[in-house]
């Protein structure tokens, strides 16, 4: 049985990585999981400099979900570097930066900066983030905009590079051909879904920041649609995420297309929730004879 | 470690009205102290995130952690009528504590407001451990003396009895049917009360009075804060404060209260 | 106390109604409600022609929701007519009539064919069913098609026109500006949003159309959101609707901007779920010493 | 009237590998009769749907109903957890049933297959409680002959001993454990049988050799239909069969499963 999978020429050992933002950098959930066990750990996403994101309330739950507007807090790309990268040069698992912005140039510096980086395997570009109000989601809901930046960080990146979409949008193939004609490595989708919740006896916005970004198991057939949908648009490979909370649901993005598969929000539920789902796989593999994983993506079609 | 794990109900009766006292059989009992929590997650699968429920009580030789909570939303109602025999996942034990050593030698008020009174009891019972240690240890000028402070709403006095085994115990109440009338600091300004050191939970208002009445006392507050959470392990960010410094995690003057907290000494936070 | 909302110049005597297709003509669901107690009943889509629909399975459930790919199905106006407006006859609600169609003409035969009717006291234009191949969402995707079909429909319309707003688009309040700019007199969102599921032991799609639309508890903080959007965008009146099922739900719509609500897939859920809701308000409305529930549309901003 | 309700579990086991047996106490029993289904509400609120399960047995007396169902997916898994005292919510009685009347002075084969044998029960009841009050109102040749034939996958015959109190039975098994090795249509071949009349529940490709079968035979056949539902109550359109007529709903030819069903006369549907 083979579980691995190919992204970009980077292989993993198998298709399961993390929802960049749900897992830190790996510090947090290594007390609980063994890092060498995933295909990848996904970071959180990092900016040429620090940010301090959003006031709080940041989180709230909602039926099957939960809606965050942490508006990508982070150190900073040099303390990522020396902490976060060093803590996970002890592991056997591949790495995918996730990297911000708030203009082209911003994510330009982060991407020269990561260049010389060898613990990066992958770098996942978020241009599709709801929580922050400057540019960065016109990247991910335009394409020509998409388009744009796509093809600048190529002439930039060492790395291969994924763009992470939003599902904010008319028409997600549109996004994807043009992620896939600026010469991008391979797509991530879908990022959060913007929401509201209104707390009706306090009458206030649940969220300080009003709108927050939708997670959890409640969005999981939108990202199946839009993962379905890429998956017949373009060429390049797929990292399906949305509501992934159990091994079926990570087949079921792989059976609709999707070559990699991330936990996100399930990690909050359950800490073990990236382990379950590689067990889940291969006893799904075993049960149906599935001699390589690759055989299942796309399969329903 | 942490862990996420199934506990068992030991007991379940509601003390006061939409105040529930629970006690868990669980193996996460034998590394809880005052003033951690675990998150407690309902059993219906809507409310998928865990509920962050502070420490009540701890019975390491039972394995057994008591949590008082007020039902605030769809999963603590839902938790809340679990029986003895029912099982309920729990992650912990989450959360740092209060510092029971940084306490010697002093005098210290317990200062509990509303669903903030659950954790000092703990706290006074840790405290009062800590003090028949001491003494059995020939170091009795060492012991704190603990003074309990508690503001009620009304007479629904819940876990004033628990409390009067550790310590002095001065209440407040709201509609002025217990003990002063208003919150912990009118009662603290009625009695007289002074200590060297407080320790705190409660509503933001009363957490800042505290906070401004440290600093011109120039004594430490140690309070105890509240923020949605997601994860409860320091991943997601969510629940953040702001620091007074920079941090060593986020760089951003963000602490996490879940893992960096939830007791932080007031004036390090901006709150 | 008074619940009565106004929308384009009719009086509901509460702002509940349910969503088109969630209720057929009230028929069913008289056996369980009190149809006298409604706002506004309104109805399952209808065409110029009677429509076949989908094959099946035209139904799935998902998590804390469900995707629905009926296609429309229905008798075609003359029946409508004759059966459907006449059983509406005997209660004293308002009327609704959600129109459909597959061509601007499709949509002004049947506007016109309704324009005598007096049982009818306003359309609700369905421009945004994932499940209709021929053209029909694509009014409700692109703005200038949107106010191409609302204008001429204004036209033809006796009654006052609603226009029914799709979830699957970048920009929701470019798309209520247009249909505002285009003399709608109101809007109701969200409709479905386009959502996918795959039985992964079959190795099928769960629908024979493979997407449908997801509605339920599950995709409540979307429409929430962009209800909210919407009322900042627009001047015309709000029915929202998406994920309703508690008078909880309700408020919250209203306290974003909706003027009236509608009860959707909670209907399948719990029959009596309209009563419910509308007693919920009402008692709300007493807690918190709300005279008006207009006082509470748009409340939190 | 149809209705949502709470129903009370008498008693619930397991009767077969991933088959439950259970008997709720409803108000809903008054009006259910042979070939009607209820819904079945999951207490998990993460499943929102009604489950249509078809009635096994009605027992008016206790107003109780029987309902022998398959898991099929999460909800079907969550309410088989239920036991005695446990509440459901149903939805019922919903569907048309099955016309006794009809099957008057005939020779009627209950042909059930898998999960769709249960409502064979109930029916083999009813006409057994027909043929008894025939007799006794002195219209003995008015009485139908019940012959039985049930298909399993295996020597699991959940059932059998109370479809025996009501007529012949006769059994074929997929692994040739128990009866006739295949299908009820082999059993049917390999007795000889022969009817006036069918009625049937079971898997498609078995109500397709039905079909068939009584269409060369020129008898009718009553066949239980099933599909994907969402209300249950005939609004959403969900469970639709195509017919050779239209219908006086649809007037598309779609006749709703729900409430024009679940019982179609074989010739006028398109399966």
């Amino acid at each position: 049985m083979n579980t691995q999978i190919n992204i970009a020429g980077v292989t993993f050992k198998n298709p399961v990585t993390v929802g960049s933002g749900t897992f830190g950098s790996g510090m947090e959930y290594s007390e609980f999981v063994n890092l060498n066990r995933l295909g990848a750990v996904t970071t959180k996403g990092v900016a040429n400099i620090p940010w301090p994101g959003n006031p709080t309330p940041r989180v709230t739950e909602v039926y099957g979900g939960m809606l965050n507007a942490i508006g990508l807090q982070n150190p900073g790309i040099d303390v990522f570097c020396e902490r976060d990268l060093k803590f996970l040069e002890d592991y056997d698992t591949k790495v995918i930066v996730n990297v911000c912005g708030k203009s082209v140039q911003d994510y330009v510096d982060v991407v020269e900066r990561l260049s010389d980086e060898k613990r990066v395997d992958l770098l996942e570009i978020n241009v599709s983030c709801p929580n922050v109000k400057e540019g960065a989601i016109a990247f991910g809901q335009k394409a020509d905009a998409l388009f744009g930046i796509t093809s600048e960080l190529k002439k930039h990146a060492k790395q291969p590079i994924i763009m992470k979409l939003s599902p904010n949008v008319t028409d997600i193939t549109e996004m994807a051909r043009a992620a896939e004609a600026a010469g991008a490595d391979a797509l991530s989708l879908i990022n959060t879904l913007t929401g509201m919740k209104i707390d009706i006896n306090r009458r206030t916005f649940a969220l300080a920041n009003k709108t927050g970004g939708m997670s959890g198991p409640a969005i999981k057939p939108i990202a199946v649609r839009m993962v379905y949908q890429t998956a017949q648009a373009v060429k390049i490979p797929i990292i399906g995420m949305g509501g992934i909370a159990t091994a079926e649901d990570a087949i079921e993005f792989i059976l609709a297309g999707a070559t990699g598969v991330s936990v996100g929000a399930a990690n909050f539920v359950d800490p073990y929730a990236t382990i379950k789902v590689i067990e889940g796989i291969e006893e799904y593999m075993r049960k149906y004879n599935v001699e390589n994983i690759t055989d299942l993506i796309g399969a329903v079609h | 470690m942490k862990k996420k794990t199934l506990a068992t109900v030991i007991s379940q009766k509601e003390i006061a009205p939409g105040i529930f006292d629970m006690w868990l059989k669980t193996e996460i009992a034998a590394e809880a102290g005052a003033g951690q929590f675990i998150g407690v997650f309902s059993p219906d699968k809507s409310t998928i995130l865990p509920r962050p429920i502070s420490i009540c009580e701890v019975d390491k030789a039972q394995s057994a952690i008591r949590l008082v909570y007020r039902i605030a939303g769809k999963g603590t109602a839902e938790f809340s009528k679990s029986v003895a025999g029912d099982t309920l996942e729990v992650l912990g034990v989450l959360g740092n504590g209060y510092d029971l050593e940084a306490l010697q030698g002093k005098t210290v008020m317990l200062m509990g407001g509303g669903i903030g009174i659950p954790p000092m009891l703990e706290l006074a019972k840790e405290l009062f451990m800590q003090n028949e240690k001491l003494t059995a240890e020939g170091k009795a000028e060492c012991k704190s003396e603990i003074i309990v402070v508690v503001g009620y709403r009304d007479a629904q006095t819940f876990l004033k009895e628990d409390l009067e085994k550790y310590g002095r115990v001065v209440i407040a109440s709201e509609d002025g049917s217990v003990g002063t009338k208003g919150n912990v600091m009118n009662a603290v300004a009625e009695e007289g009360l002074k200590a060297d050191a407080i320790c705190s939970c409660g509503p933001m208002p009363m957490l800042r009075a505290i906070k401004k009445y440290a600093e011109e006392a120039g004594i430490p507050a140690f309070i105890s804060l509240e923020e949605h959470m997601a994860c409860g392990v320091g991943a997601c960010l969510g629940c953040v404060v702001k620091t007074k410094e920079i941090d060593h995690h986020s760089h951003v003057n963000n602490a996490r209260i879940c893992t960096d907290g939830p007791v932080f000494l007031a004036a390090d936070v901006e709150i």
